[in-house]
């Protein structure tokens, strides 16, 4: 059994007991401990079940690469699935279950599918549930959806709140390990600005576990030392848990902290996402070990050596009483000994290489009586949901058994892999290293910066150095050479600390154990634990001609799994290479992404959630609307009212009410939000002809004149009033959210084609609250502010003046896109509220009403003028609109001439605008096309118009639509159906748009 | 002429790990031309009280002021109260040139983020290296806040002053104090 | 996520703070124009595994625009460069020139 | 070619499934073809597959740079829908779509087509309107979609939030015929169906040069050596331009990075597929559970394979919005693929300058729904030398001015 030993644990503080729950049974553990060692410590081998068979699973490392053991985490508000035991920090009150099994983790129905493994080999799927057709939507599809699948899914809202963080600095080393603690001083001692990261809570990384000495003394006191001294520093910035999650192009870099995982309902953000841009980057990202590919070794206490050595000295805990080690290098004797030191059995170590003679560890693993087998292997681990012992055989042959030893647990280690992720990301390429049979990151091919140099240095384990004195020196020289092609200069007296060097064997690849294991033993040896990929899987993609590393990953699922392949890519590798007869480097490596390791939703999204998910855009008379039962109307990020809903209204009543008084009494509109520009300078006319299709230099000051802006395409993109206000200065107004839009393209024209032309431009939209004054009344209710004269005769229908009304400085624009007596007014926006509410009193008794933008439709509407968006979609030129009138003949150019001239832009049979009325009077369907004969070539019904806008209109009592017909302005009184969508179809006349005041006498009083 | 309203009336949040004020309003005109030409300079100068700052500078005396906006871009800040005065005296000054002088006193929005983590709070908003030594006062910076366009300056080594388009203002004050809540220093400049 | 030199202000800053524009060095063809001239004017886009002459525009910044000499393969930048002018700068072609001494300059400029 | 089947897969078991044969055949190129395909994704093999079922063309070589249905097949977000606005695009997704439902069959290939539904969420009053014309559209031609409220969007969607503060859900356009599919299974249930009538299907096989002689094409010349044909198919994504920079003609196409990512899996959650395009947030969940979601384009040229991460952010925070739950859900992997995207964001299927050479490109971000519709029409084209499927797509339209546009303008880069 595993469990909690008496002495050891260097990161545990024992005084501070913890108590959590698994699966609702309360356990106890100690602060430091990680929730895997916890677990452990509770004789908690079983701790979730694998992906496809549902068979048990244990834990099977101490760090990120963990496959296994994931669990769901909290409750309510802190849900979270998936997340890995082996990364998540104990804390008092912590609540964990595991994941993927029904009815519970120990009797999992799902596990009936590993009996039948033999019939779910690599692919079966696309080779099956075939048949009948409907059944894979139907029947099987929902079955292997419910089987597959991790943890559960949150149901309440996150309650936690995150951030982002912009960095800076010249040297980022990542990894807080030995390595990257010397390379953190090395550059912070020439003075470049440095930031190192660590992903877990402690500095140091492996080298104090598997005691190493640095300048004759412990690594922990070097560890101790150079934090010490990196933290007085004041270049350079540390920083634990928080992890190097993706290395992007031109030195950018997430890295994502954890700021109160480990302490939840402390105050302040749960996850920082820290986005830093780095001169250049340091990845001191060490090693993963490999497990060994034999039969069992998915079995619940088979764990990497490495890792039961962290738990044995980190945590104080044994996975087993009697622990098999079986390797095929030496790092694994390390375990063995310290298993050993720790009062632990270690009845042998099964070491599949033959050497001449025995290394330093080999040495001191037989002086403390550890027996050593070489050239041995396992031939099969038995046991079910834990480790009962195992069977060995020698590695040279099939299996056949050589004895059997009893054990509760197995440590084993396949060599070790460089954590090349980081350096892979941004496109650096990888090299292989014969000797250590692993992918090293090749200093000849780095990931390209901006400047076209390399960005990112790896080192120490991370570049492929396996002994500490080498680990060292190459962390020193890398970081010297980073800062000096910066232009830093290390202190000359500067070097490397002293490692102690190991006198270890070479060790041997063993891909497979035995080497000639049988097809049965092969469908037991596992290379992905979370996904149940076994060897005879990559063999069988093999054989089936997926010989492509992508394509056997694909076909197989390995390393698809939330390890991303931490644990089975080179294994994989290494068993498609021995299939296809290749050698290793020739098949390659599947693309390393981000992140190296997952990383929270939430922190991506950082603050942007609720109230700041995006930016609302709010006009100065916002707050008046939102409390007179405004109904909101996004329109770009700006919100305009679309009705004023009153009590015991519907939305619809509120329209007609509104569009009614305004025709009638008088209506107030929110126009603040649409744009303003001013173009002003000598050459501001020959610019305005350019960009609008109607003639604007002969427009005279204090006049105002509609004009329509085309794309360079020829295709309408917007409209307004422009006003000539002096000499050399124009006002041109856009539609809402076209402001940006539009100032941005005057800009582009006059920056990148016409900078010789003299044109300032600057966006005045938000200096204003500007208020539409609307209805007969409309006058009435100006005068009594008082101040300047609106008469007709001093400022008539498309006149502006400046001027004072009612003690507010104005500008007045006699400008109606409603067909009614109109003023639309603009005052400073500090001043706007004030000046809506004077509107509000001096019209109360002339039946003063707000109207929404749903009114506003309606209005403009029943006059048959267009809306941009409505009856323009990106394919409509104004020539389509009966606009004809608004394209200045006399013009040689402007933007959208050119193209306006082409075959199909020309072309008679290009739809018309027309009015559209029902037959009967009712509301046609807001975008129902209108049919003509028969069907297309591809058995598409002909169609030969559609509405592209209709309403009901309370002024006129009926339906309106307007509506582009084939020939449209030709086929007045004609009557088309339009099918609806609710099985109706409905008959209309084709009319003329103008249906309200058709000689527009209203707004000319 | 009613008393002048800014976005938020002048709102307020002082129980994170900075001060976030919504202040003003403040006066400001936006002035393009050749900055180049002495007489557009001198006119700047005069309407501005300070001199014309140099590429990204802003200078300040009291409430006037002069911001470096782009290669044909001025800031000019003053009072509120005497911005129309002052808008009146540059287009008459610069009826002559090529130049467009506007106000923009009421389109914007002004922030001040005072005490020492305030440069951790726009740190967790802006793109921008606001490490002590490589951004002061003195530089006005033009960038994105989160999802909005800004610019900033320090009035002093710890107090910012954010300006914003009016109608953001809400998001803005939103963010500041997300980005300013209790608990959430970094820690990051040293 | 790129950094661009706007050399209209000087400044050196992420991405974010810009809006990328498409193809550089157009020229503009209107009325009088052929329909091939003006298709390739509007939708005719070099689009090289290489060396790319681009407009960009900072527009969460000074607001304007400017030119970029860009890697499509590697992202590599060359420099940034005036937005009023017909053809890339001999330092900026200078500079592609010596990190690649097999480039020639295409169509595109 | 082995039957694939249940029984089939028992057979094997029982011998440790040593009886299966490859897939497809690993083919050497000869020295001439009828028809060279350039480009083994799905839209090519589909040619090919399609040149041979529906034309009997089976001396065809499809020639891939790399791995079969290694550029954008095996890289979106596998989305399936038909429910386009303007009558050529909904025919050719349409067929498409029809296409993908007996795909399997057809191909005796388990490419896991998923009929779950789609759901395009309107969320303003302007998504409101056009959805709902799409609607009328989709009646008229023979699409089946429908515009649902927020109550049927929140029954089809339960972990949705439709009163979201900012945009709330005003209702959406459903397309219940819609899916996903397994995208690898695609390429390669193709490449097994081609294969097995006698085409070669030649990986790592490089076109370095297309031969021509008098303005028609004699073949290509490749890494593989030089390799003769009667007609030329280029269909190759992202790459589109760089190929018909060879053959001596430009594309109206630029080449953008275009990102998607998956979560951590998770038990299921949701049965149908969302897009969000107000907010950009796409959304489905894989068999494996996995949330799988679309992300942006950058805006500028790319051949890289990786896009700016600040487009993953906006996609995620949309999503986080729209879907409270993916809060708490982690990122497992990001990528990126190469799309092509055209002067009006629609593909071209179209003859081209020189005589022989046919295009199929600027699918954009939509290749994946196309791939049998696509194959399909281009076999036509290049067998008949013209199909209703692809009157419309052709190169000429960017001449005339006639656009197909499925949402706004067709942007002027100047």
């Amino acid at each position: 059994m595993s469990t909690r030993l008496a002495t050891g644990g260097r990161l545990l503080k024992k005084s501070q007991a913890v108590e959590f729950t698994f699966n609702g049974k309360t356990m106890r553990g100690y602060a430091g401990d990680t929730l895997a060692s916890a677990l452990l410590a509770n004789d908690q081998m079983l701790v979730g079940r694998s992906f496809k068979y549902h068979r048990p699973r244990g834990i099977v490392a101490a760090g990120p690469e963990e496959p296994n053991a994931l669990v769901n985490l909290g409750d309510e508000a802190s849900f979270e699935p998936n997340q890995r035991v082996t990364t998540t920090e104990l804390f008092e009150g912590l609540t964990a279950t595991s994941q993927n099994h029904w009815p519970s983790l120990e009797f999992d129905v799902g596990a009936i599918n590993k009996h039948l493994s033999r019939f779910l080999p690599a692919g079966f799927y696309y080779k099956m549930f075939m048949y009948p057709r409907s059944f894979w939507k139907h029947v099987y599809e929902p079955i292997i959806r419910q089987s597959a699948g991790l943890g559960k899914a949150p149901k309440t809202k996150d309650g936690d709140t995150y951030e982002h963080f912009y960095a800076f600095c010249d040297v980022l080393v990542i990894g807080g390990g030995v390595a990257g603690l010397e390379a953190a001083l090395s550059a912070g001692r020439s003075g470049a600005r440095v930031i190192l990261i660590e992903q877990t809570a402690e500095w140091g990384g492996r080298t104090p576990v598997d005691g190493g000495i640095i300048d004759e003394a412990d690594a922990q006191s070097f560890v101790d030392r150079a934090v010490a001294e990196l933290s007085a520093m004041e270049n350079v910035t540390l920083r634990t848990r928080t992890m190097g999650a993706g290395v992007y192009d031109h030195g950018y870099v997430l890295g994502y902290e954890r700021v109160t995982d480990h302490q939840p309902g402390v105050a302040g953000p749960r996850h920082r996402l820290w986005r830093i841009r780095a001169g250049h980057i340091i990845t001191a990202t060490g090693a993963i070990e490999r497990p060994l590919s034999f039969a069992g070794n998915d079995i619940p206490g088979v764990m990497l050596a490495a890792a039961m050595r962290d738990y044995v000295v980190n945590f104080g805990v044994s996975v087993g009483d009697r622990t098999v080690v079986v390797t095929n290098n030496d790092d694994a004797y390390l375990t063995a000994i310290a298993l050993k030191h720790a009062g632990l059995d270690v009845p042998a170590i099964l070491d599949a290489r033959v050497l001449p003679q025995d290394s330093e560890l080999m040495a001191q693993a037989k002086a403390l009586g550890i027996r050593v087998l070489m050239g041995h292997a396992v031939s099969s681990v038995k046991g079910g949901k834990r480790v009962t012992g195992v069977v060995v055989c020698s590695q040279a042959g099939e299996g056949a058994v050589l004895e059997e030893i009893a054990c509760d647990a197995v440590a084993m280690s396949g060599g070790w892999s460089p954590v090349v992720h980081l350096w892979s990301h941004c496109g650096g390429k990888l090299v292989w290293d014969e000797a250590h049979a692993c992918f090293n990151p090749d200093p000849n091919n780095p990931p390209i910066g901006a400047d076209g140099a390399g960005f990112v240095t790896a080192a120490g384990a991370a570049s492929g150095m396996f002994q500490l004195d080498d680990v060292l020196n190459d962390a020193h020289a890398a970081a010297d050479g980073v800062t000096r092609s910066l232009g830093f200069k290390t202190p000359k007296d500067a070097k490397a600390p002293k490692g102690a060097r190991r006198d270890d064997a070479p060790m041997m690849p063993v891909w497979l154990m035995p080497q000639g294991a049988s097809a049965k033993l092969r469908e037991k040896a596992w290379l992905d634990y979370q996904n149940d990929v076994k060897v005879s899987d990559v063999r069988l993609a093999a054989q089936e001609g997926f010989v492509s590393v992508e394509h056997a990953k694909r076909y197989t699922t390995l390393g698809m799994a939330t390890d991303q392949g931490k644990l089975s890519n080179i294994n994989g590798l290494a068993t498609l290479a021995n299939a296809v007869n290749a050698p290793i480097p020739s098949v390659g490596t599947t693309t390393f992404r981000p992140p190296y390791h997952p990383i929270s939703m939430a922190a991506i999204g950082g603050e942007a959630r609720g109230a700041v998910f995006q930016p609302v855009r709010r006009t100065p008379l916002h707050d008046w609307h939102d409390a007179n039962g405004a109904e909101w109307e996004p329109v770009g990020h700006w919100r305009r009212p679309y009705a004023y809903r009153r009590a015991n209204e519907t939305t619809h009543d509120a329209v007609m009410r509104e569009v009614s008084n305004t025709r009638e009494k008088m209506g107030l509109l929110d126009a603040s939000t649409l744009g303003k520009i001013i173009v002003k300078g000598p050459d501001a006319g020959k610019f305005l002809d350019m960009m609008y299709t109607n003639m604007m230099s002969t427009l005279k000051p204090g006049k105002c004149r509609y004009g329509l802006m085309c794309s360079e395409n020829g295709f309408l993109i917007d409209d307004g009033v422009v006003a000539r206000i002096e000499e050399d200065t124009w006002l041109c107004h856009t539609t809402t959210g076209g402001a940006e839009r539009i100032h941005g393209h005057m800009e582009e024209w006059l920056q990148t084609e016409w900078w010789d032309w003299n044109v300032y431009v600057a966006n005045v939209t938000e200096q204003y609250a500007q208020v539409a004054v609307v209805g007969p009344n409309a006058r009435k209710c100006l005068e009594r502010l008082g101040g300047m004269d609106v008469s007709k005769e001093t400022l008539g229908f498309m006149d502006w003046a400046d001027g004072e009304l009612g003690g507010f400085k104005v500008r007045v624009y006699r400008i109606s896109f409603s067909g009614e007596l109109s003023y639309e007014i603009a005052v400073d926006a500090s001043h706007g509220r004030a000046f809506w509410d004077a509107l509000l009193v001096a019209g109360h008794d002339l039946g003063v009403m707000p109207y929404g933008t749903e009114s506003l439709h309606i209005l403009r509407a029943e006059k048959g003028f267009i809306m941009i968006g409505d009856e323009t979609d990106g394919t409509i030129i104004p020539q389509d609109l009966g606009l004809s009138w608004a394209i200045s003949k006399k013009k040689d150019d402007y933007l959208g001439k050119r193209a306006q001239e082409r075959s199909h832009m020309t072309d008679p049979n290009r739809w018309k605008l027309v009015g559209l009325e029902t037959v009967d009077g009712s509301t046609l369907p807001d975008g129902a096309y209108a049919v003509g004969e028969g069907t297309n070539e591809n058995g598409q019904r002909n169609v030969i118009g559609r509405v592209t806008s209709s309403y009901h209109s309370p002024n006129l009592g009926k339906g309106i639509a307007m509506g582009l017909v084939l020939n449209g302005p030709d086929r007045m009184g004609e009557t088309l159906s339009f099918p609806g969508t609710d099985g109706k179809t409905y008959e209309a006349r084709i009319t003329d748009p103008v249906f309200y005041d058709k000689e527009g006498e209203k707004p000319n009083v | 002429m009613s008393e002048p309203v800014t976005a938020l009336h002048n709102a307020s949040y002082t129980s994170g790990i900075a001060e976030v004020f919504e202040v003003g309003p403040i006066g400001m005109i936006t002035l393009r031309g050749d900055l180049n030409a002495k007489p557009l300079r001198k006119v700047a100068v005069a309407a501005a009280g300070v001199n014309v700052p140099d590429q990204r500078g802003i200078l300040t005396e009291g409430a006037r002021g002069m911001a470096w906006m782009s290669p044909d871009e001025l800031l000019i800040l003053c009072p509120y109260d005497e911005v129309h005065a002052r808008l009146a005296d540059l287009q008459s000054a610069t009826a002559k040139l090529h130049a467009l002088a506007v106000n923009m006193s009421d389109a914007r929005a002004v922030f001040e983020i005072r005490g020492p983590h305030a440069r951790e709070v726009l740190a967790k908003l802006a793109p921008v290296d606001l490490a002590p030594g490589r951004f002061a006062p003195g530089t006005i910076r033009r960038t994105r806040m989160a999802q909005v366009p800004a610019a900033f300056w320090m009035v002093d080594d710890v107090t910012f002053r954010i300006v914003c388009f009016r109608s953001v203002a809400q998001y803005m004050f939103d963010l500041l104090k997300i980005a300013a809540q209790p608990g959430s220093e970094v820690g990051a400049f040293k | 996520m790129l950094t661009i030199h706007c050399p209209n202000c000087g400044i050196t800053a992420e991405e974010t703070e810009f809006h990328a524009g498409g193809e550089a060095h157009l020229k503009r063809f209107g009325p009088g124009s052929s329909d091939a001239e003006f298709e390739s004017y509007l939708f005719m886009r070099d689009n090289p595994k290489g060396v790319h002459f681009e407009r960009w525009r900072h527009n969460n910044g000074c607001g304007k625009w400017f030119h970029v000499a860009r890697d499509t393969t590697t992202l590599e930048v060359f420099g940034s460069y005036s937005a009023q002018t017909t053809e890339p700068p001999q330092d900026i072609l200078d500079v592609i020139t010596d990190r690649h001494p097999d480039w020639t300059q295409g169509r595109n400029a | 070619m082995k039957k694939y089947s249940v029984f089939a897969v028992a057979r094997e078991a029982m011998r440790h499934h040593t009886g299966w044969t490859r897939a497809w055949r690993d083919a050497a190129p000869k020295k001439k073809y009828d028809v060279i395909i350039i480009g083994a994704g799905g839209h090519g093999l589909a040619t090919a597959y399609y040149l041979g079922k529906n034309f009997g063309i089976t001396n065809v070589a499809i020639l891939e740079k790399g791995w079969l249905g290694g550029g954008n097949t095996g890289r979106n977000t596998t989305i399936i829908r038909s429910n386009y606005l303007q009558d050529p695009s909904a025919a050719i997704y349409e067929k498409s779509r029809s296409l993908y439902e007996t795909m399997s069959q057809d191909l005796n290939y388990n490419v896991m087509f998923s009929p779950r539904g789609v759901i395009m969420l309107a969320q303003t009053e302007h998504e409101v309107r056009g959805y709902k014309r799409t609607a009328h559209a989709n009646n008229l031609q023979g699409v089946s979609t429908e515009f649902i409220g927020p109550e049927k969007v929140k029954q089809l969607v339960p972990i949705i939030n439709i009163d979201g503060p900012r945009y709330p859900v005003l209702g959406g356009l459903w397309q219940a015929r819609g899916g996903t599919a397994r995208h690898d299974a695609v390429a390669w249930g193709y490449a097994r169906a081609c294969s097995d009538m006698g085409m070669d299907v030649i990986q790592k096989c490089e076109v370095t040069g297309i031969r021509q002689s008098g303005g028609k094409v004699t073949g290509v010349s490749t890494n593989k050596g030089d390799i003769d044909c009667d007609k030329l198919g280029m269909v190759v994504a992202g790459h589109s331009g760089h190929l018909a920079d060879m053959a001596g003609f430009r594309l109206p196409i630029e080449s953008v990075s275009l990102q998607a990512l998956v979560s951590e899996p998770i038990k299921p959650c949701m049965d149908v597929v969302v897009m969000a395009n107000t907010v950009h947030g796409y959304m489905s969940q894989s068999d494996k559970g996995e949330m799988v979601i679309g992300g942006g384009t950058d805006g500028y040229n790319n051949y890289t394979q990786r896009g700016s991460f600040h487009h993953i952010e906006e996609t995620v925070r949309a999503l986080i919005e729209t879907f409270p739950m993916v809060s708490r859900l982690k990122m497992l992997r990001q990528w990126g693929g190469i799309v092509d995207v055209t002067g009006d964001r629609s593909p071209i299927l179209s003859k081209t300058p020189v005589e022989g050479v046919f295009v199929n490109c600027g699918w954009g971000t939509g290749g994946f729904k196309a791939i049998p519709g696509s194959g399909w029409a281009m076999a036509e084209l290049m067998a008949k030398g013209r199909s209703p499927l692809t009157d419309a797509f052709g190169l000429n339209r960017f001449v005339e001015g006639r656009f197909i546009d499925e949402s706004v303008a067709a942007g002027v880069a100047h």
